[in-house]
């Protein structure tokens, strides 16, 4: 006899540890090989400690300030120094934080801020359209006027594009909130759902908003 | 090391005549036993009562449920998750969906009957007593075996014995579980 | 006494000698020869001739095949002669007729089983190794012949954060679907088969190791009757579905086709003139094997004259009914009166550039076929042998000019082009042959090549009824 | 000024744009800065994210498509964002801007508005604001952008081979005038292209001014001056002619391919298309040709004789008008013509056409012919009342070309300007001191002691004059990438003027006030210098031609300009190698052209090599028997055969420049066999249309009896009527989407130059493929132009039955030998994605790559592709196109092999691919210098597709979705979403775009009001292979023909006569 006894238990083993197995890696895979965590959650430490949370939470700078382009184009664009400049002639004008950015504004050298936004380059982003349809910064970049250093917030992938352009009405809103990032459409919950889901319709049927979900939308 | 009796194996030269002896083990009575042939010997079905096997229920189920998967699967892909304009043809048709259920029912049918045969049979069982049996081996050959099992309420080693030899059985042997 | 009697009693009763079965096994062996015969080679010292033909093909296996494979996977699909218009080349070409050649293997073992024909029990066994290694060789055209080949999990309906799924309607999805179930269920028949025979192979090891390699694969067997019950449940459920994949799989890749909208593919036809041909083909592949293998492993006894024959009736069978669908083709073709169809289906025969293989199909598949109908014919290995290599040629050919011959000049002249293999493409092909050859050597020499239990179960010694089984006087119930 | 270029950072910028730095000090360069239309070219430096965008390529990198790049850490690798130290103002980055400019041509120029990305010039378009165009161009103005990013251009200033900085060389040109200035210009000449530049002109005053001794020498390969001489001669004063095609009736052309080789050919075609629709009275077109051109293939009655014959029939024509004019009578037995292999019939009918419609009369003679066929040209048109009607006449300033006088011993130095003198004259001795502007380290580069790099037309300032006289600007894009000297400045340098800076010259050449000049940038063109058409009449005797009868033994060479490498200007363009030639299709070669019949009888057939002998000069060339070509008569196209082009244009062809004296049509050649062998690369090879209805042709007289003559029940064959099983999904899309895109082709207008094909490479990433892999048939032109000869089908033994026909049994290889291609019309038609609204691709791919979208695109996702291929399979009309390799990333030098060399084995830049991939997905197998200019010329707005992927025209999906996205911004939180014609705002696709006939519309078929629209009601309008039930959104519009029924080769067209020969139900029978 070759084999012990105790072999004949090892089909049923290894059925549950394969199984086991199984029911753990595809959690895994689906958890951490996708781009809820690869992406999100992603923080780079930026070459200048600028924080959204000072200037565009609590000092109430809106979006389109620094990111001047982003309502005309398909990239939102980083502000140049001149634009932090307009303020940090005045204010803490010797900090020591900002000799990058004096120095920038200077030499025109720029500032090499590290990106942290970004989707691949098969897909053609257009923020402009986004923003002037009424669909607001935080669907996709979260409450950045919290963050002290950008954080990638949402997953990016397709599938998250799809959630949104599968239903605008659910994202939808007045075109001149798109940047309050905080802004709701009633402090209580059930009415704020309520008033989306009516405003939403609403403003989808009559802004003409299409639900596009082929192909052409997004690559080209 | 402990040793446990399994059974009492005796051994016999035809089909013929293991069938015989079958009938006569059956009608003496007992219960837990069994026996070991190179091929199936038709008509032992009927004298070891075994009915009808489950594995074709088995082999069914696997199909169809491999069938409405597939069909699941196919309308929740192409017609309500991602619906997409494909070649001017609907987003969930007949034509589209029973070609891959149809193949898919087949490998759930075949997966069903392997898993079925194997579960039912309780394989694979890489140890088992009568392996030990030197004279077990020509099973695979050309003798054909009839054990009656320890735990036969009938069961005793000498009676059991010499009722089995009476058969005509030779080499009668007892068979011990070794831990 | 019981003797005479019973042989008197089975005078009575047989049919007269011209209508009578041929024996599975000639020369009356006992079961215990008779297992020792077909083990025989298995547990014998290998041969000569085994390494004369193995080592060549583990070559064409070993090298040749993953040079072409990576050579392409890694430079692009332009390696090879497709181009526009012919996007398939012998990618396809190929993968049609590997599919082919397992197909005889699924109907010998599975459609004979349920139409209870004992003599497939001696080759059966090989038979299906054949659909195995064949459809492995298969399956891995449509995988490999894509541009992106590491992209073929699209193929699959795994959930992804793109939200993207299969398409469902196309048949290349269908194909997905169909080979994989052929490769899984085929591999499960074939080792379901193998069981009993691994434990045979089990209870006569003489060395350790193959001890614990049989007793691993055998998981146990020990042909208690409650086994053999369920086994046989299993098995004739699990040919009745091979039966239907034998209907099915060749239909779905004809589907390939016929759901296409190219002249000399669009015809309704498809699905059956590829199920026959891929039979015909088996067949063909089969005679090649059967016809050496019986010789060399002297299995003269045990693969009788008597099965070449009844497989070279059946490959005529399947020949003809190809040359009908043939004549059916040319006939549609030409009654539609449809500019397209006529002007492919002209040119296959009519044409240039690969008229010769238009008239190579007819000639073989036509012509050559019907040399089968010749006892004389049908009792020579050699012409067997040679038929079965013209057939396997002529197949090849009709895939070719199917595939090809109606890629190359479709609707508009002006996308008129044509196709030559290259290198790369006859490598591969040469690779998978030699891959396909070296599985089944390896096959022949290590697992049980015929069906032990099966073949000893359908000796008449195995009939508990027949005096060789045993029986007495009486016992017929 | 978008940008400040010189407070830029080039640390990380690649090797070009350091240039920019060594600049910030050149005087040029701050004015480069000062001016109005800046670009920003910094921004290639500058801004990490611009230079990701430069090339939108997918590759293996994406294999976790969906699970995000596995690089450090689980994370992609990090990528830096650099924006502006300064932000500039009126910039969006990100945003498209336009520039007009024009690209100077020899005898004119072509207006054009350039579409820049973040400073880079990537998309080349006519500017429609000029009076007249349709903002159409030719292929050249196309694919002179690809010039721009060509490695292979000069990068260096060179003295006697070895690099000399850029001062050292300027400083020689300030040495130079010095010299000369002191001894006005004894021993100094002048080499140069002849050009419309009112600056240069100017410039060419002052040289003359100041080195009075010097001499100036025009000379052209191509001699495209010879309609202004002629009229000149004809009418007595400086003029040249414009012709009227558009207001001719009756078109008579001796040998003049107005719509092919001639220049200023888009606006020929415009005119002509303009006065050729069926419905509203078409003109019609007489060639009298030799060659097969593409006036011979539109012409309603094409005659094929040698071109040396050609001043006999117009003599015998303009004898048979005189006789009319001075007697008053109509045309005479007297007035036959006697021409050995002429029909007499079809002169003399053709002469009563003439007649018939004189004032509405327009003749004009090719410019390879002798000055004589001009004059008689004139002459005709001068009796029939066309000159001021058909023909204009615009003053110019008398030009002086050629190269009387030039003598070598008596030149010091001289300059060469552009041009490529030593291959072009194969001239091998060599003046003293060359200096030399090039713009590749040529041929003559080799034999020149200095050598500057010239820039491109899209780097440099200067002006020209369009062929109607007006004046336009050209202006850079962009900074010379390898700080390249425009041709203005480096005159002025040599002239010792100043300033040298070219911008400032042109500024001063055109005067006027600030407000003028800005808007002449910003229009591109100074409206109102149009020439005005003088009323002259003609006052010159016409000298006889004696002409020379043509055999076997002495044969007649006609040297053409290539319709794709021109004078060889393009040879190291692969956009140009690789276009189709419109009527061979011939790509990657030239080749010697011949007829079936002189084939034959010389014993030569396609492929083999010959040596051309012609007054004692000889060269060798390939056969290619071309159908419809007059007997005798040996085609040889100009421009190949370039021995230092650069890695793409080397070696391909041969040069029949060896062989050239600088007379277009020469007699007394004779061929021998050498007996090699070369193999050709056509895009097509199938001559015949094998009586298909893909191309429906009726004539005139048929159309205005049936006008529906070409609707699905096309001459009797019913479609099969099919319902189909299922609602269209589509259909219920349309219910909501807000546009429904459909195109029509008018194959009526289009006359197959191929403009649309290089358009469409250029705005789509096209690569090109190689010669090799052009023979395997993997060219991937997105839109190709189908060309079909016709024959008259009694003339073909042939039947779709099933018979053991001879033309059936035929390959392609061998209908260079069968009879029919004798006399043959030629069709073409532009086929690209048809937009099936049934698409047979779609269904069958199984990974949905290929899908509708809800405006009836059927749109194709690259990176969703795994390359099954099944798709193109299912096309019936094969409009989608495999990579079957890496074509973006192979070597040029890889171009013209059959071995591929693979990541596994090959080496760039010293380093294994595969190991450079495993670094960097995006690397190719080029070296990084290479690499990156080819990412410049790239489209950002589309995905370059890598090996394993099909692709495939999608209406320039990128534009639509470009005008959507911009009229949603623009709508806001208003439903004013819909783009519309009347509003403007619908896009046009590229192959629109650059259409001179007009020929391709596009637009929303949901609007009624659409002009896509209306065509797509004409009786005309067919869907090709409609029968298939594919529902395409492309349609055709059939082709109408007007021939005249008096002619002795009146009758139907030849492909309706074809398909009616294969019909089962004959016509009338249905």
């Amino acid at each position: 006899m070759i084999f012990p006894k105790w072999t004949n238990s090892l089909p049923l083993v290894l059925g549950v540890v394969a199984a086991l197995a199984g029911a753990a890696i595809v959690p895994a895979v689906t958890i951490y090989l996708t781009p809820k965590y690869t992406r999100a959650g992603y923080q780079p430490v930026q070459p200048v400690p600028f924080s959204h949370n000072i200037h565009a939470g609590q000092l109430g700078v809106d979006c389109r300030y620094c990111h001047n382009g982003v309502e005309k184009s398909w990239f939102a664009n980083l502000p140049g120094a001149s634009t932090c400049m307009n303020c940090h002639s005045l204010v803490l004008k010797d900090d020591p934080r900002l000799a990058i950015v004096r120095d920038s504004a200077a030499n025109n050298t720029p500032i090499p801020w590290v990106q942290v936004h970004k989707v691949p380059d098969y897909v053609y982003f257009n923020h402009s359209v986004h923003v002037d349809r009424g669909i607001s910064c935080v669907k996709c970049h979260g409450r950045v006027d919290q963050m002290d250093e950008v954080r990638h917030d949402k997953s990016f992938s397709m599938s998250f594009c799809l959630d949104c352009h599968r239903n605008p009405a659910a994202n939808i809103r007045p075109t001149d909130k798109v940047t309050k990032l905080d802004w709701q459409w009633s402090t209580n919950a059930a009415e704020a759902e309520h008033l989306q889901d009516v405003n939403g319709k609403k403003f989808v049927h009559d802004w003409k908003v299409e639900s596009l979900t082929s192909c052409s939308a997004c690559h080209r | 090391m402990s040793e446990k009796v399994y059974g009492l194996m005796a051994e016999f030269d035809s089909p013929a005549a293991i069938l015989h002896a079958a009938e006569k083990v059956r009608d003496a009575g007992y219960r837990r036993w069994d026996a070991f042939t190179p091929f199936p010997i038709h008509g032992m079905d009927q004298v070891m009562k075994l009915g009808n096997s489950l594995v074709g229920w088995v082999a069914l189920a696997g199909g169809a449920f491999m069938f409405l998967n597939v069909v699941g699967l196919i309308w929740f892909a192409n017609a309500f998750d991602y619906p997409l304009i494909v070649g001017g043809k609907p987003m969930f048709s007949v034509p589209m969906t029973f070609v891959p259920a149809y193949i898919m029912l087949i490998m759930g049918g075949a997966l069903g009957a392997l898993i079925g045969m194997l579960g039912l049979n309780q394989l694979p069982r890489l140890h088992h007593p009568l392996l030990d049996k030197k004279r077990f081996e020509l099973v695979s050959r050309d003798k054909f075996i009839l054990l009656i099992g320890a735990q036969d309420e009938k069961f005793c080693a000498t009676e059991t014995k010499s009722f089995l030899e009476s058969l005509g059985g030779t080499h009668v042997e007892i068979v011990e579980d070794v831990e | 006494m019981a003797d005479s009697l019973n042989i008197e009693e089975l005078k009575r009763l047989a049919p007269p000698a011209e209508l009578r079965r041929a024996p599975v096994v000639e020369g009356k062996p006992s079961l215990g020869a008779l297992t020792d015969k077909l083990s025989e080679f298995a547990e014998g010292k290998t041969p000569r001739w085994w390494w004369i033909l193995f080592i060549p093909a583990a070559f064409a296996a070993t090298v040749i095949f993953p040079t072409c494979l990576f050579y392409q996977v890694f430079t692009g699909v332009g390696v090879w002669g497709n181009n526009h218009p012919v996007m398939w080349g012998l990618d396809i070409v190929n993968f049609i007729w590997w599919v082919g050649v397992a197909h005889a293997g699924t109907l010998i073992s599975a459609l004979l089983f349920l139409t209870k024909q004992h003599w497939r029990t001696t080759i059966g066994r090989m038979a299906e190794a054949m659909t195995v290694f064949s459809v492995m060789m298969a399956g891995l055209y449509p995988a490999i012949h894509v541009g992106r080949a590491w992209f073929d999990w699209f193929m699959f309906p795994i959930p992804n954060s793109n939200g993207n799924w299969p398409q469902f309607k196309s048949p290349l999805m269908w194909d997905v679907f169909a080979v994989n179930t052929y490769l899984t269920v085929s591999t499960l028949f074939w080792f379901m088969g193998m069981i009993p025979d691994f434990a045979v192979f089990r209870d006569r090891a003489t060395t350790r190791v193959r001890k614990t390699i049989f007793t691993a694969l055998a998981m146990g067997w020990t042909g208690s009757a409650r086994q053999w019950h369920n086994y046989e449940k299993a098995y004739v459920v699990l040919c009745g579905l091979c039966t239907l994949l034998v209907f099915t799989v060749s239909s779905i890749v004809g589907l390939d086709f016929c759901a296409s909208q190219i002249a000399g593919w669009h015809a309704t036809i498809f699905p059956l003139y590829f199920v026959i041909g891929a039979v015909f083909c088996g067949f063909g592949m089969m005679l090649v094997i059967l016809v050496p293998l019986r010789k060399w492993c002297s299995l003269e006894k045990v693969i009788t004259m008597s099965h070449m024959d009844k497989v070279a009736k059946l490959a005529l069978v399947a020949g003809l009914i190809i040359d009908y669908i043939y004549l059916q083709e040319f006939f549609i073709a030409w009654y539609s009166g449809d500019t397209y169809e006529r002007w492919v289906f002209g040119h296959r025969l009519f044409g240039h550039t690969y008229l010769y293989l238009g008239w190579t199909l007819i000639g073989i598949n036509v012509c050559v076929t019907q040399l089968l109908w010749f006892k004389k014919i049908r009792s020579s290995l050699a012409a067997l042998f040679i038929i079965g290599v013209l057939i396997n040629i002529g197949m090849w050919s009709e895939r070719f000019v199917i595939v090809v011959g109606s890629l190359y000049q479709e609707f508009l002249p002006a996308n008129w082009g044509k196709y030559m293999p290259t290198i790369w493409d006859v490598g591969l092909y040469i690779g998978t042959l030699g891959a396909f050859f070296m599985l089944y050597l390896l096959f022949v020499k290590f697992l049980p090549m015929i069906a032990i239990a099966e073949v000893k179960g359908v000796m008449p010694e195995a009939d508990p009824h027949h005096p060789l089984g045993g029986a007495q006087k009486g016992d017929h119930q | 000024m978008n940008s400040n270029p010189t407070n830029s950072t080039p640390a990380n910028g690649r090797r070009y744009w350091r240039s920019l730095d060594e600049l910030a000090d050149q005087p040029e360069f701050k004015d480069w800065l000062h001016r109005e239309f800046p670009v920003g070219a910094s921004e290639l430096v500058e801004d990490g994210q611009s230079r990701r965008n430069f090339l939108k390529i997918m590759s293996a990198s994406f294999a976790f498509a969906g699970i995000a790049t596995l690089g450090a850490g689980c994370r992609r690798p990090e990528e830096k964002l650099e924006p502006f130290g300064k932000q500039p103002e009126n910039y969006t980055f990100g945003d498209v801007q336009y520039f007009a400019t024009a690209m100077p041509t020899r005898i004119g120029a072509i207006p054009l508005v350039v579409k820049s990305y973040e400073g880079r010039p990537v998309k080349i378009e006519g500017n429609s604001l000029y009076p007249g165009s349709n903002g159409s161009t030719d292929r050249y103005a196309q694919a002179s952008i690809l010039d721009l990013y060509d490695p292979d251009r000069a990068r260096h200033f060179k003295h006697d081979g070895k690099v000399v900085s850029r001062e050292e060389a300027l400083g020689f040109l300030d040495e130079l005038s010095k010299k000369f200035a002191a001894n006005s210009g004894e021993g100094l000449a002048f080499l140069a292209e002849s050009s419309t530049s009112p600056s240069r002109a100017r410039l060419q005053k002052i040289i003359a001014d100041k080195f009075p001794k010097s001499k100036w020498f025009t000379y052209d390969a191509i001699d495209s001056g010879i309609h202004q001489r002629a009229a000149t001669q004809a009418f007595g004063q400086s003029v040249k002619p414009v012709f009227n095609f558009d207001k001719a009736k009756v078109i008579l052309s001796l040998d003049c391919d107005f719509l092919g080789g001639e220049d200023d050919s888009h606006n020929h075609i415009r005119k002509f298309a303009a006065g050729r629709k069926a419905e509203q009275g078409m003109s019609r077109l007489y060639a009298v040709e030799s060659l097969f051109t593409l006036t011979g293939a539109s012409a309603d009655h094409r005659l094929r004789v040698p071109a040396s014959r050609i001043f006999e029939i117009a003599k015998a024509i303009s004898t048979m008008l005189s006789h009319l004019h001075e007697t008053g009578n109509p045309l005479g037995q007297s007035a036959q013509c006697n021409i050995e292999g002429v029909d007499s019939n079809w002169v003399s009918e053709c002469a009563k056409d003439l007649v018939a419609n004189a004032g509405k009369v327009l003749v004009v003679a090719g410019q390879r012919q002798p000055l004589e066929v001009h004059l008689l040209a004139h002459t005709i048109n001068s009796l029939l009342d066309s000159i001021g009607n058909t023909v204009g006449l615009i003053p110019t300033n008398a030009v002086a070309t050629g190269l009387e006088g030039f003598d070598l011993d008596a030149i010091d130095t001289l300059v060469v300007l552009g041009g490529n003198p030593v291959y072009h004259l194969t001239a091998t001795a060599k003046p003293k001191n060359v200096v030399r502007l090039g713009y590749y380290e040529d041929e003559t580069a080799q034999k020149c002691d200095w050598n500057f790099p010239a820039a491109h037309y899209l780097e440099s300032w200067s002006d020209a004059t369009t062929s109607d006289g007006t004046v336009v600007a050209v202006q850079p894009l962009i900074q010379p990438l390898f700080g390249g000297l425009p041709e203005l400045e480096f005159l002025a340098r040599v002239a010792g003027e100043s300033p040298t800076s070219a911008h400032e010259i042109v500024r001063g050449t055109f005067g006027g006030s600030e407000e003028d000049w800005k808007k002449f940038l910003f229009n591109g063109f100074a409206n109102g210098t149009a020439g005005k058409s003088e009323t002259l009449s003609f006052q010159a005797a016409v000298p006889a031609v004696q002409s020379v009868a043509t055999s076997g033994s002495n044969l007649e060479v006609i040297f053409y300009r290539d319709s794709k490498v021109d004078d060889g200007r393009y040879a190291n363009n692969g956009w140009m190698q690789e276009l189709p030639d419109p009527v061979t299709k011939m790509t990657w070669d030239n080749a010697v052209l011949i007829s079936r019949k002189t084939a034959r009888e010389l014993g030569v057939a396609n492929g083999d090599i010959v040596e051309i002998s012609l007054n004692g000069k000889s060269v060798k060339g390939p056969i290619w028997t071309q159908p419809g070509m007059a007997d005798y008569s040996l085609g040889l196209a100009l421009g190949y055969g370039r021995e230092r082009a650069g890695r793409v244009g080397n070696s391909v062809g041969f040069n029949a420049y060896k062989i050239f004296s600088g007379k277009y049509i020469e007699n007394g050649a004779t061929i021998k066999k050498t007996g090699e062998t070369h193999v050709l690369a056509c895009t097509q090879h199938h001559w015949s249309m094998e009586g298909r209805p893909a191309v429906r042709e009726a004539n005139l007289e048929e159309f205005l009896k049936e006008p529906e003559f070409a609707q699905e029940k096309f001459h009797g064959v019913e479609p099969p009527v099919v319902q189909s099983l299922y609602a269209n999904p589509l259909d219920e899309a349309k219910k909501t989407a807000l546009h429904q895109w459909g195109m029509t082709v008018d194959l009526n207008a289009c006359v197959g130059c191929g403009t649309c094909v290089v358009a469409c490479q250029s705005e789509n990433n096209i690569p090109i493929v190689g010669k090799d892999q052009v023979l395997r048939g993997r060219e991937m032109h997105w839109m190709r132009i189908d060309r079909y000869f016709t024959s008259d089908p009694k003339r073909k033994n042939n039947s779709s039955r099933f018979s053991l026909s001879a033309d059936m049994n035929q390959t392609d290889e061998n209908q260079q030998f069968a009879e029919w291609i004798d006399d043959v019309q030629a069709v073409n038609q532009p086929m690209l994605c048809q937009q099936c609204e049934s698409a047979p691709c779609e269904s069958v791919c199984p990974v949905a790559a290929t899908v509708h979208d809800q405006e009836g695109l059927n749109v194709m996702a690259y990176n969703r592709c795994i390359g099954t291929r099944y798709c193109s399979n299912n096309c019936p009309y094969k409009v989608r196109r495999f990579n079957f390799l890496d074509y973006n990333k192979r070597p040029l030098t890889e171009l013209k092999g059959t071995i591929y060399s693979t990541t596994l084995t090959h080496k760039t830049d010293g380093v294994w691919d595969l190991l450079r991939w495993w670094k960097n997905p995006d690397s190719g197998m080029r070296s990084e210098d290479e690499w990156d200019l080819i990412k410049l010329s790239k489209n950002p707005d589309v995905t370059v597709r890598m090996r394993g992927v099909m692709e495939k025209c999608t209406y320039c999906t990128q534009r639509i979705e470009h005008a959507k996205i911009s009229q949603k911004a623009k709508a806001g939180a208003s439903d004013n979403v819909r783009l519309s014609e009347a509003a403007g705002t619908i896009p046009k696709t590229a192959c629109q775009q650059a259409c001179p006939a007009g020929a391709i519309v596009f637009g929303d078929v949901s609007d009624a009001n659409s002009s896509v629209s209306k065509l797509k009601l004409s009786p005309l309008n067919y869907s090709v292979l409609g029968n298939l039930l594919t529902k395409p959104r492309t349609t055709y519009l059939a082709r109408v023909r007007n021939p005249n029924p008096a002619m002795p080769d009146y009758h139907d067209p030849f492909s309706t006569e074809e398909f009616e020969s294969q019909s089962l139900t004959p016509k009338g029978n249905s």
